[in-house]
């Protein structure tokens, strides 16, 4: 047991959250700055980090859970518009299940239209896509990415996909089991660097905002609603952690298990993180031009992606055995 | 102790539902688009020239003198009609009924009463949110006018608006709540910009920004004497702390209404949880409903309330919050753009009843020293 | 609409409180002082408040379920270890069903074993009481009082009932519901109550412990705990006033629907006033000596007594025409 | 980053698996009863003996000088055969390891860590709870031996203790942090009265008051110098908020795995309510187990957590008191008498994490201030 970045890790962390702070929106207004937003996207795919679930020799992936993890969270952390997440889960979806190796068009995955399972409806993480990988009757599809969505995750466009679906390969239980705890995962890292980067943004304000003639940071209430928050994040670090650590290194039934109980804490921690950065920034924070909404919308789409709290508890008591009360959860998949 | 009907209220109520029926705008509950506020400005005048507007207000400018329980009713069958809530305007209407000359309340309370003349509050500012006595805005007396100078933020309404209620500074060698007065100013002048300010949930017409650079307005335009903006200024900001004056009864019951109808149209389609959501929005909305019944009743017996207000507040707030979860977790947020996005954009929107009308934190700072009696 | 005391129920409320502060404990040691026990007993003997809803001319009980209501509140915020609720539901249950009226013996009822609706196996609130009137099959019996029971809330012991039932009367639907309602409505205003006392004893703890040179009550911290306690506390007076008055005012089903809404949001309220009064009390509030756990104790009582948040929930949301899917509730009955 | 066993890890947890399977106490997860103390004695001396004490410890004081991820260990397999949790004395070990001179740890610690000898903890008093450096117990010199006048409150286990580590004012004259000093005490002498504290939960043996009057301790016992108290206190508190060191995410995990069992029997007398709690019992278990590991794993790398221990104890506390709440929730108050008040009791116990240890409001201080740098 050691449950801490390996040097190899830690250079990863740096060199993301590099990228991630030399590219990222640094304001709301900067989300509009294709010259940035462009030069962003060339960072990330030279690096070879959407990449790392493809396959390497004997079929393992190139980096375990624990590396896309680290990814993704300090993408999120620093707000990245990039394409990460979808590009990650469609390559692990083809690795998963033998299909071929995508051809030079840029994938992602298709889900349903609530996003909690793989479908055929919707495109995530979907900016530069060209082909969604879905599922239809029990086998991964190939699916062309059509028109931009109204945006939930300012960072992140989903986009329709087109009724036409080449078929690719059978989808197993273990596999989907397995690609479902990858995807749950990584949405648990989204939303700690989420986490992150909203309690940074809010200490930030709460130490430079004045009233009454005192920074608004020195007053009790607004400590103890910061103190919880980064709580809250620290312990979603760790059982996020522990969720990318199972994605390959335990059983695809008890992977998932893990990664449900990740999914459950940390998507509860961030709708109260969020929430907490908006209350920290008083009025502002409830404007467009804060960046505070933009952590919390990006924390819904990758809560909503494989579900947040209701289902991801179901999933958890199913694994302990108890029933599916609700008529609407699906047991452990 | 009678939560029912008085005979002159069950006649009220049967006369409200029936006209209702042939009048309901159809408008959602809160702002979730851009279109509301104008759908607003319709359903006011709507309402009040139906002789359904400012039933607590008085006669004289435009309001029927009845007891504030009748707000209540009317709060109850628009719930139950689905239609939008009546349009809050209660906290302006009391603060000039309450510190402005005869001479003020007969030019302007009428047409703000029966909507024809729109309003807009400049009380916040950039540097002032929460520490409203510390506003910078100022108005320097030049014959018989002042000039008002300054930068005034969540100016509800500031883009149609034909008046705004200034708050600025006056004198600067007093101690920063004594130095404030209050003022009725034009909006259509050279020296005012109007700016939209983009809230969380993408409207812009819900609150502006609004910049004084040299507005003019006539000295006879001060609402009360000079100095008096503080003691108004907590009368509007202690009104708009009550749900009972802001009719959100109405709004809360309505969405947690929809919300029910989503469940059960297709109840298998919802977990645990999201029923559970439901199931407190519901019993938050009808607590709030019963304490704004007995908030309301006190005044019968002239009975007004102080702090009192930030418990109201407070419970108006986690029920806006509560509702806005559900919504959040029923509705969700739209992926598809198959729907519309109105469940996700009250949830945005809930988050900011604690900030608004002085922070959840304030709230209860002033509760704790207030009325526990705790020490500073 | 007049949601007011009237001048008869004002002088009620006084009366009450006077008698609970008088006689009530004022300290956990005084919980034994059996010769203070019985003059409150005697108190409320003398008062007449137990006979509230025995018929009077044409049925109907001499007061409405608000007078009852301002009697449990009071009582609970003085912890008045006498009974009342007990009495109070059983002539209730008498003149719903027209059952014949009691002899002399002293009167309770007896519920199910996790209180959550009539029974015949506890006896609650079976202070004194010879006589607990429950339900089998249907109709409403008669049962002896036994033993006390290990006391859970120490203010009202609960107790064994005899196996031998004399049956009284049928019990119908409407009448099922009516009683129901008061029940709910009467520990509605026992959480309330209970929660103002704890409120009251928490503030003044507050204001008189001093730690760190001052009065912990000068904290943002603990200000802002009492005063979401006091918030809690007024919204659940306002809700349960409301079902008080809609025992009698309603069709017993909109009745018990409102007591439903009262009791959830009641039994979630007094959890977490009664937690913060532990915790303001601090090391003090963990102790057997603090009256805090009192509170909270009896709380439990007046919240297991036709069940707390989750089957009450669940009557709401049937009222509301959305379906029980726990497998569990019993909708609005 | 590696959450599994290493060999030797493996080796370890398999050898105590086997063990357990006959030498589990079957005792409850936590003091519900107070015949628990007891038991918690003999199950100290039983590990020990068995060698499954101290993992972490040195092998001087009768550790095993292993690294803090076998303490992780240990408690994942107690909590998987239901086993009650280790003892945690780790932060008197702790406090004397880092503060002794070599004789006090030499003549004290193989007792404590074997189980043989009983200690209590005489810190806190009526009037230093949170504020500690307010105490008054006093220590004066006379000749070889200080004299120890004062009251000390929350002294666990101080009806069986032989000693009891105490913090005495020995200065007067220095500021309140600087003139404290600790001591060794042993509790059987007269001039030491022990009164039983009762909890909430009606158990009277895990805390006791402490009045010294006149007790006698050679000046020898003084672990570190005269002054040194403060920073003794610290560092024993700071260990008293780690889960890691406590052990209780062994007991959480045997309470939420009751509690499963007991919702696995009979499913349909359980709604959605008392299913969700459980579900939230579960995962915050579940956070906690890797949150320790993680912690437990940055010493590994010779990495001491300061203020970080805030952090641990709050998401300690939230997870016992997210159990409380399914204790209550499921197993809920016996009004029977039939069953035992089990759950009822764990319930009422899970108030006082938010206080023992510093409040939750301190830790949150401690958090804002040494974590994030806000201001004071």
């Amino acid at each position: 047991m050691h449950v801490r970045f390996s040097p190899e890790q830690d250079a990863l962390r740096r060199s993301v959250a590099q990228v991630a702070d030399r590219l990222g929106p640094q304001a709301v207004g900067q989300l509009d700055d294709g010259e940035r937003r462009a030069k962003l996207d060339a960072a990330v795919a030279e690096s070879g980090w959407r990449e790392l679930r493809t396959p390497a020799e004997g079929g393992a992936p190139w980096a375990s859970g624990v590396e896309v993890a680290i990814v993704a969270e300090e993408l999120a952390r620093g707000l990245a518009d990039v394409a990460f997440l979808g590009p990650t889960l469609a390559a692990e979806l083809r690795r998963l299940t033998g299909a071929p190796a995508a051809d030079d068009a840029a994938e992602t995955v298709a889900l349903t239209g609530d996003l909690a399972a793989l479908g055929s409806t919707v495109a995530v993480d979907a900016a530069g896509a060209a082909v969604a990988l879905g599922v239809r009757d029990g086998h991964v599809v190939a699916l062309s990415v059509g028109a931009e969505l109204p945006p939930v995750d300012l960072t992140r466009p989903s986009a329709e996909v087109g009724p036409d679906a080449a078929t690719l390969a059978a989808l197993d239980d273990d596999a989907a089991d397995r690609w479902a705890a990858l995807a749950l995962a990584l949405t648990c890292a989204d939303l700690v660097g989420a986490m992150r980067g909203a309690v940074e943004l809010s200490v930030d304000y709460a130490k430079e905002r004045r009233q009454y003639g005192t920074a608004i940071g020195s007053f009790q209430a607004v400590q103890h609603l910061l103190a919880d928050a980064h709580v809250l994040a620290e312990g979603s670090r760790s059982v996020a952690l522990h969720a990318a650590w199972a994605v390959d290194a335990l059983a695809p039934r008890d992977a998932l298990a893990a990664a449900a109980v990740a999914k459950a804490y940390c998507a509860r921690a961030a709708r109260t993180v969020g929430e907490t950065a908006i209350q920290v920034h008083g009025g502002i924070g409830n404007t467009w031009e804060c960046l505070a909404h933009v952590f919390v919308r990006r924390a819904l789409l990758a809560t909503d992606v494989l579900g947040g709290e209701g289902p991801n508890l179901t999933r958890v008591l199913a694994h302990h055995g108890v029933g599916d009360q609700t008529g609407a959860g699906d047991g452990l998949r | 102790m009678d939560f029912g009907d008085s005979p002159a209220e069950a006649e009220f109520r049967q006369r409200f539902r029936a006209w209702l029926v042939d009048n309901n705008p159809g408008l959602p509950a809160s702002s979730t688009d851009d279109d509301y506020w104008a759908g607003q400005a319709a359903w006011h005048q709507s309402l009040y020239d139906a002789g359904f507007f400012g039933l607590s207000w008085p006669t004289e400018v435009g309001g029927h003198g009845l007891p504030s329980v009748y707000d209540a009713i009317l709060d109850e069958e628009l719930a139950a009609a689905g239609a939008p809530p009546r349009p809050g305007l209660g906290y302006l209407v009391h603060g000039i009924l309450e510190h402005a000359n005869d001479d003020i309340k007969a030019r302007f309370l009428p047409g703000l009463v029966n909507g024809r003349d729109r309003w807009c509050q400049g009380f916040s500012e950039p540097d002032a949110g929460s520490d409203l006595a510390s506003l910078r805005t100022r108005a320097e007396r030049d014959g018989d006018e002042y000039v008002i100078t300054g930068h005034k933020v969540w100016t509800s309404y500031s883009d149609d608006a034909d008046w705004c209620l200034v708050l600025a500074r006056t004198d600067h060698e007093v101690p920063r709540h004594k130095g404030i007065s209050a003022f009725a100013v034009a909006m259509d002048q050279p020296g005012i910009e109007q700016r939209p300010l983009k809230m969380i949930n993408g409207i812009t017409k819900e609150f502006g920004e609004v910049v004084f650079d040299g507005a003019r307005v006539p000295a006879a335009n001060m609402i009360g004497e000079p100095g008096d903006g503080w003691p108004l200024a907590m009368t509007v900001v202690s009104h708009e702390r009550e749900p009972g004056e802001l009719g959100y009864v109405a709004r809360y019951r309505k969405l947690a209404k929809e919300l029910t109808a989503a469940v059960k149209a297709d109840p298998t389609a919802y977990d645990a949880e999201q029923v559970r959501q439901l199931g407190w929005a519901i019993v938050e909305t009808e607590m709030l409903r019963h304490h704004v019944s007995r908030r309301l009743s006190d005044r019968l017996d002239g009975i007004t309330h102080g702090p009192e207000g930030s418990v109201d507040k407070l419970l108006m707030t986690w029920t806006e919050q509560t509702v806005g979860h559900a919504a959040l977790g029923i509705g969700g947020a739209d992926h598809t753009g198959d729907g519309d996005d109105t469940w996700l954009k009250v949830y945005l929107y809930s988050r900011a009843q604690s900030v608004m009308g002085g922070t959840s934190q304030i709230q209860r700072n002033l509760i704790a020293r207030r009325i526990l009696g705790l020490p500073a």
